[in-house]
């Protein structure tokens, strides 16, 4: 199982179609950094089904106000929670 | 588990430095060994010695010299990276011609064969870019 | 709607988000010496930019500051127009009650009228 | 198609186009680098990226050389799995005859798998 | 009459329809650095219709090999051309 | 006319520097003034002094010096965006208590008020980003 971290938001950056592609049926994928607003509801459908695989750093949400404002099929982590993912991960792949 | 980090985005320009030492301290917390930060693009600039940002801001270059004096974290900055930047140390600065340095210990240049290295002997790489 | 209190002499474009990168903050910085130096300035968020504005955001990694002290600091300052493309909240699912700071929305048409009419543009 | 030869040690993903960035280059090098150190490379154009196997580049502004000298080395270091993404050259109206080197292209299902059995993957 | 400048590929960043939405009708549109690539046949369709107000910047085109893969439409201007186009604009405003 | 130019992007990372000093030759042959380049963002490491790129490479810190010494055109780096990212003259260095300094003459820190002033005083503004 592969972590996937993504750094932009699909408003701006095409580059979440990679990640997607490159994405195992187990992998996961984790929102950071501008990566979060991807966690609104109205653009979380750009990630497709990805049913317990996407993730999103509470700490970045917080800063940018979005805390409150998640899709709920987002599951949010907070700093520890991405140290674990990367344990639980064979590797991590980095999309920016 | 043993973890390195690779960094490849500037200080301030990007979130990637702040980002990378979140996670540093996470990853201590966690009691995983953070043996390596390797500095590529960008990330080279985390080096610079001379950076001066506002007090009200967190000093990248001082947080990351605090990962290798408390944790023994090794600095490593990939040197043909940051030669094309103007990151120097005295060596290089003496190779090259030139009056003075710009990147000072602990953080130390380093070829790129030492990337390669952390990847496949560590546990865990963890890549923050710009 | 446009009107001539959008005919300042200089226009910033913001079109990043908060703490992601500097491109935010440097724009601002930019808008706020234009107008320290006496200039008339607007400010026009689109794209991402727009969520600059959303209320509630904190301080970034590392306890980072981010942009919205600088945002309640514009009025003192006379930076009070402030431009948002329209499209750009509902694309997020925002409407202007969320947004800190009252705001002009703008329609597509009115892009290119707003960039027309200022005599320096700077896009960041 | 996905056969051993994939099977590499180190995965070097490049997405960025020759000349505009520097992303190329340094994944070029980190690949080389790890070749020269006796490890078994894949190189995954994917996106972008594969523009740098168009034929026929030049020196970029002031004469920056670019990175077709480079990927002519690539056998030199016993580099020769190359790996592409078939959906990025037809986007781009491209064809395998249009490319500097010979290719496998890979189907999307194929990328994954890619990923999976290189222990190290860089991305650039 | 503006100038815009584009230096993103449209296949990775969306900010070319930034630069379209800002676009008034007798502004011009140049594609420099990796936004040439946006000159290719397949994917000059991004740009819509912006007859004769689409250009590229030929020794970008050139240092990637697609001087000679251009749409017929798009206008290749070498950097003569492009100084020529920013006197001719009241102003320049670049889209990265 | 004059020109003035903007430039935001870091050597050797993206194209930007690159793009600007191409344009740039070209506004003078075309009997363009080229009055100013701005240095903003990370466009303000191109004012590195110990850059030492690969000698089969363009020296960008010597191309725009030389902007400066043959044309007289003034190159401005944005002191808040230079002291963030290591960029000190010998002033700055004193007056943050650190020893060398890591930007020289003829680039010289300036106000971003003096990018608003060259955006309105002169016929034009190109900006190169990154």
């Amino acid at each position: 199982m592969i972590l996937h971290t993504l750094n932009r938001s699909p408003t701006e950056s095409r580059v979440y179609r990679q990640a997607l592609a490159a994405m195992g049926p187990d992998d996961r994928l984790l929102l950071i950094e501008d990566g979060v607003q991807g966690a609104l509801p109205s653009l979380v459908r750009h990630f497709g089904e990805l049913d317990g695989q996407l993730f999103a750093l509470r700490e970045d949400l917080e800063a940018r106000g979005l805390a409150g404002r998640c899709a709920a099929e987002v599951l949010v982590v907070d700093a520890d929670g991405f140290v674990t993912l990367t344990e639980e991960a064979d590797k991590t792949v980095s999309w920016f | 588990m043993r973890y390195a980090l690779l960094v490849q985005g500037g200080p301030y320009s990007r979130q990637a430095a702040h980002s990378a030492l979140r996670f540093a301290e996470a990853v201590i917390a966690r009691r995983h060994r953070l043996e390596t930060v390797f500095f590529y693009h960008d990330g080279v600039y985390n080096a610079a010695r001379l950076a001066a940002p506002p007090q009200d801001e967190p000093h990248l270059v001082d947080r990351f010299r605090a990962l290798h004096e408390v944790h023994g974290t090794q600095l490593k900055v990939c040197i043909a990276a940051g030669l094309r930047r103007g990151l120097l140390d005295e060596r290089e600065a003496a190779r090259h011609g030139k009056q003075g340095y710009s990147l000072e210990a602990p953080f130390e240049l380093t070829g790129l064969g030492q990337l390669i290295d952390a990847g496949l002997s560590h546990d865990r790489l963890i890549t923050f870019s710009p | 709607m446009h009107d001539e209190s959008m005919n300042g002499e200089v226009l910033v474009i913001l079109r990043h988000a908060p703490h992601g990168s500097s491109w935010l903050r440097e724009g601002l910085d930019a808008a706020l010496v234009a107008a320290a130096f006496g200039r008339r300035v607007t400010l026009l968020f689109i794209g991402e930019g727009v969520t600059a504005l959303v209320a509630g955001q904190g301080a970034g990694a590392l306890g980072q500051k981010g942009t919205q002290p600088t945002l309640e600091m514009l009025a003192m300052y006379d930076i009070d127009t402030l431009l948002v493309e329209r499209q750009a909240l509902d694309e997020r699912g925002l409407g202007t009650a969320d947004l800190l700071l009252p705001v002009t929305t703008l329609a597509p048409p009115e892009l290119a009228a707003t960039l027309a009419a200022h005599p320096l543009v700077l896009n960041f």
